[in-house]
């Protein structure tokens, strides 16, 4: 049991060694066996995780590079469970939901690998480590994108790739900066995170710090402006690839706010809040126009899901409880739905080669099960009450209007905003008369469509109606990461701040 | 009449002269062999060579006698044995790649192996003496036996790229000399360290002529580090050169280099002369940067790697700069680590070599690895894997070197030219990428002028087998090396 | 003569050779130059020495002349070589690879 | 008891679940049997809530399970049962039973029968769920949940396809004269849901305030806390609830979307757009009277408001030609004095103005959708006339709606509507007063200006096939009338049940303080009346003498054309904000983020390539270029080193 982690994020690396070898016309089952596996691991992590245990749990450690610090050193909190088990899920999903036809073998053995680096972000509790996955992950989406994407496929790889890695090295200065500051504090060196959140540094290096680390998270999360990467990414990857990328890829970044940049650099935080969340409120409002104007229906999903990641930054940096929970529930949510939507749209770009919202109409005639299935997701998506799209939206909003009523009433223009492109795009394709004789004979979903979709869809319902198995761990671990900001604060005024969101009767 | 002097043997301390010896006596029983019968395989003389790299290597391990002999004009200390270890076990790599499947001109001469010996012999010397005339020998030994080298291979465009490194070193070593004759004249010895007590000493008097001496010596050093200006020779040679002596030109010559600047400008870093720095910083930078772009630009994937090893080199040197022990322990990091990785990279451009001459004339053209996925999945994806590592995409062996020197200019406080590291890093991958888009995103041409796998065969194979052994997994043993390299470099006082 | 003048010597003639190197397009003419250059040190190391009252400059000048000559030995070899190729030892000739 | 609580709840949502099994297969008539059957269930049970609740006076009160728990936010699934919600629930229930049972009737021909049901039987449970929940994030929850029921029922036909939008007042789908009650279902439809958005986000800030000042979001909590904030505080969270009341009531400026919902089925008009959804708002405000109480300012805010949609709207309805408009408009001017009545403190007033209203105008919808089923989907009335002997218990019940909305005695309209009348004047709102009187007189007019061109005068149809507007108009099925019955006797009798609903409700709801004179109030009755009964009797008159109300002249005239396109309120939406915003948004994604933020980040990328090309340059190949690049560097280092030499 103690090496869960370990087994969590090795398993799907030595399966993808193994898959070498098994005969590329079974592949497919193989994959999908692998990945169950995975999540029924991962889902077994959780039953044995103790709910009212805020600290980490599971963890291993191992020196690998002991004369500069560098360790092999694993664990998981509330933050991280749940990233995890939505990793193992989404990645058993998707596989099922495949319909790739080319060199499906490399593609499945790229999905696994990929699947070890992501797991391996959320768990590593090693700077270095983290880094290391991190970056490794590029490696593969890189591998999906250009190699069964669309005609741009080479050149949005590419940009992905640099892109993020240019960001995530200024990142890496920082974290060399952050061990260098470590060993002159205690005279030993560490990249160990828990390490790292006993030093307490001053207001300016936890800026500049804040800065470094800024680079590398916001590029990938993405924060309008750094976000031009990802309507080529998405644009281009093959189904399986947006899915994950817009399910997990993308909540690395946020995952990393939460993880590094708070605890670390308190104070810079609280400084950062305002900035931060006009930032957010850009993306939120700027992006969803963007989202509106698109003729491409995986484009709209694509601006959308950047729109909705600027609603979890501005959860994040609401700073208190109910928004970093808030965020953390979106980024489940928002995995799940925006995964199912670029399945959807795989869906009818199967039957018809393209994606151009101006060649449908009239869908929900002929494919009424695949309309019902978009339509649920679509309100996920706009984040009505009982479905998981609301919570994680009303906690976010919640949390940040502590600290600016202004600001979240603007970003709750994403609840309108969100409605306008989501049931444009809706009114389009799935409205209407069948104004293309082509349409008139699609076949609705089946097999392992459906299979792929249900699942989803009971998710979204059942979470919406009972968050509860979610929060609780979350909440737990996040009181304690607040606790950890208002201890470590520095400044009064900060320690104030994050008091004062947390307290009710103070919101001005 | 003059008394007679008597030298105690035991003063000499011939062990500290051992291993070249070894080299040395290697190279002429080769010769010898070849005297008494010409038809011999060329596996024997790589085995012979091998086997003599193989004592020699015992010899520097083993050696445990006094810093200084042979009327100190030796000077063995930590950083000179790391040196020789690096150099004798590159060399016996890369001599290996002399067993390749085609038959190539070079090899068919024993004179071939002899000269290869001489030559490590030469950088030996280099890297294990504090004495210009010694250094200065040392350096045109290695020199003129690698331009023999290069000029072997036998095509017109190696004889080229012969001739201009020749020029181009022969000017460098006009420098060299004309350095060394200024500090010679300033403190009227040869020997670095004596010279930098002196400077001291006399508190850095005639300031302007230490200056032109430093100069000259940057002109020379630079020239065989390939720093920028001083780097022209670097692509053209190593494209003239066969793929398996670019990569080891790419890698032994310049940790000898590295030595000696290292031993020579601690004589102004120590004292933290802000012009050497100033100076250093600038070059290093742009060394870093510009044969970077020109990379970017490139359509010949050994071209590519040649101005990448330049930027490598650039990096290195960086080291140099700071200054501090962990930043020394960071270049020898960095280099073994980039050793592998550059054995491996150009090994496998060896595999692919054929003696068709293909497109414009280029052997290793981009297109000629386009779609090598489909044909041969395993080559293809060891060559990303390499890419990857010289890219710095953890967890490749280069990235811990990259990250450990990194690293070592944020302690020290050069956060800028750490950034710009970072920088540079970035840009540099776009051209590996270009290789790995090539590979494993385009479609292969059919074009018969476009052979691979021509020239592979088990003991390439074996090579290439152990440096990626060494960058997949480098992981496990970056913490043992470092733990060796920090002993060696300790001891030496840097 | 005292030692600066050895010295100012030494330099014109480095720089006499110097600028051969640049200006001669002729391989054996550069070939010349670069001994120039190197002898232009033989000369400054040989009076530094008798200065100092120590042989070491005596001695390097001695290393300086050996690589020299095998410097020359080496050079010629190549260009042998290219001339068979090519019939010329223009050193435009050599100008098949660049960028 | 709280088993009835939770079939009251329940019932609907396992009916519509049922339903929606069936969803994509053809017309199953068991599917419209068990929903209805199961709304029964749920009505008897919120009846039997009804007779505990005016019988024991205390409330039943429940809390099913947690729902959102985190931090200090700690929102349950609570349901309360107490005078108010009571009221609602039985009013929704029945109105809902006896639509269901008549869309039977309606649907039959239907292919999307089953899917239908499933939708109305879920816009039951989600109503429910607003009127039963014990606090602000429930009642949300319901908010948001009725508004997608809408969305799903306006735009259940929509296959159909835009129609354009033309200059020609008779066809442009923004014109009440049109045929066309919208642009497409739908377009109906997501105009509905984005605008009960837009108000929401009100809604949502104004919970937002409570939980950041209050710390919880339970009824009982907020109100008893609610003294002890800031009157400015106050102020703002009264009128964030209230914008959110405003969306789903379609007050001005969210008015436009209601005319336009009448492109849904007619029992969803009658469900949804009249009785249950519109009045959500008022609901609201009446839920929350403890906030309003507080805030007077605020009050009279919203009654003012009101006055002016309810004027505004009965304007509109004064010349449109759209049946269903008509009764959109008459729903909108009611809705309009119960917000008055609201905003000026009498809360019982409003909900019992509510509940009768519901009867009436349900049933009036109903009668229309008769009509419009037997003149198959015919919607101009100028195209109907003459229906009273082809259909005469739709004629008489509609009739009878019509006279209890213009608000006759002893029809319930007139208990209601009289006394919202009698607030107003009581409290010295004497403009209030006047323009709701004039209102009542318009009600009247156009209520049988709809039914005089309907049922009598010439039939404006021919009975030849050939002819294109051939009709074979006929009475429906008896069930279907025997639906409407109940609604009609309610529609007749529910003002008589006034007292003992006053001595229920006042228990939560602040009994009424105005005080005017006996003479007075027989004054107010006398002349309500009398402009109510002058408004049908013109009607009828006006009718009889020359069969129709406005003359050609009159038709040009500038007034006619603004009511007639609805104060051009579509076309200044149109014009003000969907089209600048599309414009934007393609601003924002073609210049913006193509043209300057992606071409900045790419010409970073090829700036250095660029300069990789020229730096290439250096490479000449030329092996005394390459000498004079290092002469060069060692050049430029010595004059370095003498510039630096010189310095020391």
């Amino acid at each position: 049991m103690e090496h869960i982690l370990s087994i969590l994020i090795f398993f799907p690396a030595v399966a993808a060694l193994m898959a070498f070898i098994v005969d590329k016309d079974s592949i497919r089952v193989y994959g999908i066996t692998v990945a169950a596996i995975e999540f029924v691991l991962s889902a077994y992590m959780w039953y044995m995780f103790d709910g009212n245990n805020a600290g980490m749990q599971f963890t291993e450690f191992m020196p690998i590079i002991a004369q500069y610090g560098i360790s092999y050193n694993v664990g998981i909190d509330g933050i991280s469970l749940f990233l995890i088990i939505m990793t193992t899920f989404m990645t058993m999903i998707s596989l099922i939901g495949l319909t790739e036809k080319r060199d499906l073998k490399n593609l499945i053995i790229t999905v696994l690998f990929l699947e070890m680096t992501m797991v391996g972000v959320f768990v590593a509790l090693d700077a270095m480590i983290f880094y290391v996955f991190w970056e490794l992950s590029l490696v593969p989406m890189l591998y999906i994108v250009g190699a069964w994407g669309g005609n741009l496929r080479i050149y949005a790889s590419i940009k992905f790739f640099l892109y993020t890695f240019l960001g995530s090295l200024v990142m890496l200065v920082g974290m060399l900066y952050l061990a260098y500051v470590y060993s002159q504090t205690t005279g030993a060196w560490s990249f160990n995170l828990m390490d790292w959140n006993m030093l307490i540094l001053p207001f300016d290096m936890q800026m500049w710090l804040f800065i470094a680390f800024f680079a590398g998270f916001a590029i990938k999360v993405p924060m309008v402006p750094f976000h031009t990467w990802l309507p080529y990414a998405h644009g281009q990857a093959p189904t399986i690839g947006s899915v994950i990328l817009a399910a997990v890829l993308l909540k690395m970044g946020t995952y990393g706010f939460i993880r590094f940049s708070l605890p670390l650099f308190p104070d810079a935080s609280v400084a950062m809040m305002i900035p931060m969340g006009v930032l957010a409120l850009i993306a939120i409002i700027y992006t969803a126009m963007v989202a509106y104007a698109q003729e491409d229906m995986k484009q709209v999903i694509a601006y959308s899901s950047v729109s909705h990641m600027g609603v979890i930054i501005l959860g994040i940096f609401a700073l208190n409880v109910e928004g970093i929970g808030g965020s953390l529930f979106l980024m489940i949510s928002h995995g799940i739905v925006s995964g199912a939507l670029f399945m959807l749209v795989g869906v009818i770009y199967d039957r018809r080669h393209t994606k151009m919202m101006s060649e449908f109409g009239g869908l929900a005639a002929v494919m009424p099960m695949y309309a019902v299935v978009f339509g649920i997701m679509l309100m996920a998506s706009v984040g009505l009450p009982l479905t998981i799209g609301f919570v994680g939206e009303f906690l976010s909003l919640l949390g940040f209007f502590a600290v600016s009523p202004i600001l979240t009433v603007a970003a709750g223009m994403t609840i309108i905003l969100g409605a306008v492109y989501m049931l444009v795009l809706y009114k389009k394709t799935f409205f209407g008369p069948i104004t293309n004789p082509i349409n008139k004979k699609l076949e609705d979903i089946k097999g392992r469509e459906v299979a792929a979709l249900v699942p989803l869809v009971m998710l979204v319902v059942y979470l919406g109606v009972y968050p509860k198995p979610i929060l609780d761990p979350v909440n737990n671990s996040v009181k304690q990461l607040v606790q950890v900001m208002h201890i470590k604060a520095i400044t009064p005024e900060a320690k104030e701040k994050i008091a004062s969101v947390n307290t009710i009767g103070e919101a001005k | 009449m003059i008394e007679p002097i008597s030298i105690d043997l035991a003063s000499l301390n011939i062990p500290s002269l051992a291993p070249m010896l070894v080299a040395i006596v290697g190279a002429l029983i080769i010769l010898c062999i070849d005297l008494f019968s010409k038809k011999l395989d060329k596996s024997l003389y790589v085995m012979l060579t091998i086997l003599f790299l193989m004592i020699d290597l015992g010899l520097v391990v083993g050696y445990t006698g006094g810093t200084r002999g042979f009327f100190d004009m030796m000077y063995v200390d930590g950083i000179s044995i790391l040196s020789q270890i690096i150099i004798l076990v590159a060399s016996a790599l890369f001599i290996l790649l002399a067993l390749s499947q085609k038959r190539f001109h070079e090899y068919r001469y024993p004179e071939y192996f002899a000269l290869f010996m001489f030559m490590i012999a030469g950088f030996q010397f280099m890297v294990s003496s504090d004495s210009l005339i010694l250094i200065f020998v040392g350096l045109e030994t290695s020199s003129m036996a690698l331009y023999t080298l290069i000029a072997m291979h036998n095509r017109a465009r190696s004889t080229e790229a012969a001739i201009k490194y020749f020029t181009m070193g022969a000017l460098a070593a006009a420098f060299f000399a004309f350095g060394s004759m200024i500090f010679y004249a300033l403190t009227g010895s040869v020997e670095l360290s004596i010279i930098s007590e002196v400077l001291v000493a006399s508190n850095f008097d005639n300031y302007p002529i230490i200056l032109i001496g430093v100069v000259f010596m940057i002109g020379a050093l630079g020239f065989k580090l390939s720093l920028v200006p001083f780097h022209i020779w670097a692509p053209d040679v190593y494209d003239g050169s066969s793929s398996a002596l670019a990569g080891f030109m790419s890698i032994v010559p310049k940790i000898a280099g590295f030595i000696v600047a290292l031993r020579f400008f601690e004589i102004f870093i120590a004292v933290e002369n802000a012009w050497v720095q100033a100076i250093l910083y600038i070059i290093v930078v742009i060394t870093m940067t510009i044969p970077n772009m020109i990379a970017l630009v490139q359509t010949d994937v050994k071209r590519m790697l040649a101005y990448s090893s330049i930027s490598h080199a650039g990096f290195a040197m960086g080291a140099i700069l700071i200054g501090t022990t962990q930043a020394t322990s960071a270049l020898f990091l960095y280099w073994i680590l980039f050793l592998f990785t550059n054995l491996g990279s150009f090994a496998m451009l060896w595999v692919h070599r054929s003696k068709k001459d293909v497109l414009n004339d280029s052997d290793h053209p981009f297109e000629k690895f386009s779609g090598l996925v489909k044909s041969s999945p395993i080559a293809a994806a060891i060559m990303g894997m390499f890419m990857l590592s010289l890219a710095g995409v953890p967890p490749f062996s280069l990235f811990w070197g990259k990250m450990y020197l990194i690293g070592s200019a944020v302690n020290a406080g050069y956060l800028i030219l750490a950034l710009i590291m970072a920088v540079n890093s970035a840009i540099a991958v776009y051209y590996y990428l270009k290789l790995i888009v090539y590979m494993f995103l385009k479609d292969p041409v059919d074009d018969d002028r476009m052979v691979v796998m021509g020239n592979v065969n088990t003991t390439l194979k074996t090579v290439i087998g152990i440096s990626v052994m060494i960058t997949v997994a480098s992981i496990i043993f970056i913490d043992p090396l470092l733990e060796m390299i920090n002993y060696y470099v300790q001891i030496s006082g840097y | 003569m005292i030692l600066n003048d050895y010295l100012i010597l030494s330099t014109i003639i480095f720089v006499i050779g110097l600028i051969g190197v640049l200006r001669r397009k002729n391989l054996i003419m550069l070939f010349f130059a670069t001994e120039i250059m190197l002898n232009a040190v033989n000369i400054a190391l040989a009076a530094i020495s008798k200065f100092h009252g120590d042989l070491t400059g005596q001695m390097f000048a001695f290393f300086i002349i050996a690589i020299a000559a095998s410097e020359v030995a080496i050079g010629l070899g190549l260009l042998i070589l290219w001339f068979k190729r090519r019939n010329s030892i223009d050193l435009d000739t050599l100008q098949s690879m660049e960028g | 008891m709280e088993g009835f609580l939770y079939t009251a709840l329940f019932a609907p949502l396992v009916g519509s679940l049922i339903a929606a099994l069936f969803g994509n297969s053809p017309k199953k008539l068991f599917v419209g049997l068990i929903t209805s059957g199961l709304l029964a269930t749920a009505m008897i049970a919120s009846l039997i809530l009804l007779m505990h609740v005016f019988s024991t006076e205390h409330t039943i009160h429940v809390t099913m399970m947690d729902w959102i728990v985190i931090g200090n936010v700690n929102i349950p699934f609570g349901f309360v049962v107490d005078q108010v919600s009571v009221v609602m629930m039985v009013v929704v229930t029945i109105v809902s039973t006896m639509v269901h049972i008549h869309s039977i009737g309606y649907m039959d021909h239907d292919k999307g029968f089953n899917r239908f049901f499933s939708y109305l039987s879920a816009f039951v449970f989600s109503m429910m769920i607003l009127v039963m929940s014990d606090n602000f994030a429930g009642l949300f929850i319901g908010w948001e949940g009725v508004g997608l029921c809408s969305w799903l029922l306006i735009g259940f036909w929509y296959h159909k396809e835009d129609k354009e939008v033309v200059d020609d007042m008779y066809n442009s789908p923004y014109s009440t004269l049109s045929p066309h009650s919208s642009i497409s279902p739908g377009y109906a439809a997501n105009e509905a849901f984005i605008m009960n958005r837009v108000a929401d986000l009100g809604m949502l800030v104004g919970i937002f305030l409570i939980f950041w000042n209050i710390g919880s979001l339970q009824y009982d909590v907020v109100f008893a806390e609610i003294g002890n904030l800031g009157h400015g505080l106050i102020v703002a969270i009264a009128i964030f609830l209230f914008i959110g009341a405003m969306g789903k009531s379609a007050q001005f400026p969210f008015n436009a979307w209601l005319a336009n919902a009448m492109e849904g089925p007619t029992p969803v008009s009658a469900l949804i757009h009249a009785a249950t959804m519109v009045t959500a708002g008022v609901y609201l405000v009446i839920r929350a009277n403890e906030i309003f109480v507080v805030v007077p300012e605020v009050g009279y805010f919203i009654a003012s408001l009101g006055a002016f949609v309810a004027i505004g709207a009965a304007t509109m309805a004064l010349v449109a030609t759209n049946m269903k408009k008509i009764i959109a408009y008459s729903t909108l001017s009611q809705l309009g004095y119960m917000f008055v009545a609201a905003g000026l403190g009498a809360y019982w007033v409003a909900l019992f103005h509510l509940a009768t209203h519901a009867f009436f105008k349900s049933v009036l919808f109903l009668g229309a959708g008769n009509v419009m089923h037997a003149m198959n989907d015919e919607i101009n009335i100028k195209k109907m006339g003459g229906l009273k002997k082809y259909m005469p218990h739709t004629a008489l019940i509609m009739t009878v709606a019509s006279v209890a909305l213009a608000g006759i005695y002893p029809l319930a309209g007139f208990f209601s509507k009289d006394l919202i009348l009698e607030v107003a004047f009581g409290s010295h709102a004497y403009i209030l007063w006047l323009v709701l009187w004039i209102t009542a007189g318009l009600t009247a007019f156009y209520s049988f200006r709809l039914v005089m061109y309907v049922f009598h005068g010439k039939e404006n149809w021919s009975h030849d096939k050939e002819d294109d507007n051939y009709q074979h108009p006929h009475e429906t099925y008896p069930f279907v009338i025997a639906a409407m019955a109940p609604l009609a006797i309610l529609a007749v009798s529910a003002g008589w049940m006034e007292h003992s609903f006053v001595e229920m409700v006042t228990k939560v709801l602040p009994v009424l303080d105005i005080h005017v004179s006996t003479g007075t109030f027989w004054a107010l009755v006398a002349v309500t009346s009398a402009i109510a009964l002058s408004g049908i009797a013109f009607a009828v008159y006006k009718f009889n003498k020359d069969g129709q109300y406005y003359g050609e002249k009159m038709k040009d005239t500038f007034v006619y054309r603004l009511l007639a396109n609805q104060y051009y309120i579509p076309y200044l939406m149109e014009r003000v904000i969907i089209k600048p915003y599309l414009e934007m948004s393609k601003v924002s994604w073609k210049e913006v983020d193509l043209k300057i933020i992606d071409t900045f980040v790419d010409s970073v990328a090829k700036t250095i390539y660029n300069m990789g090309q020229g730096s290439r340059a250096m490479q000449t190949g030329n092996l005394s270029k390459a000498l004079k690049w290092m002469t060069l560097g060692v050049v430029i280092l010595l004059l370095a080193a003498a510039a630096a030499g010189n310095l020391k």
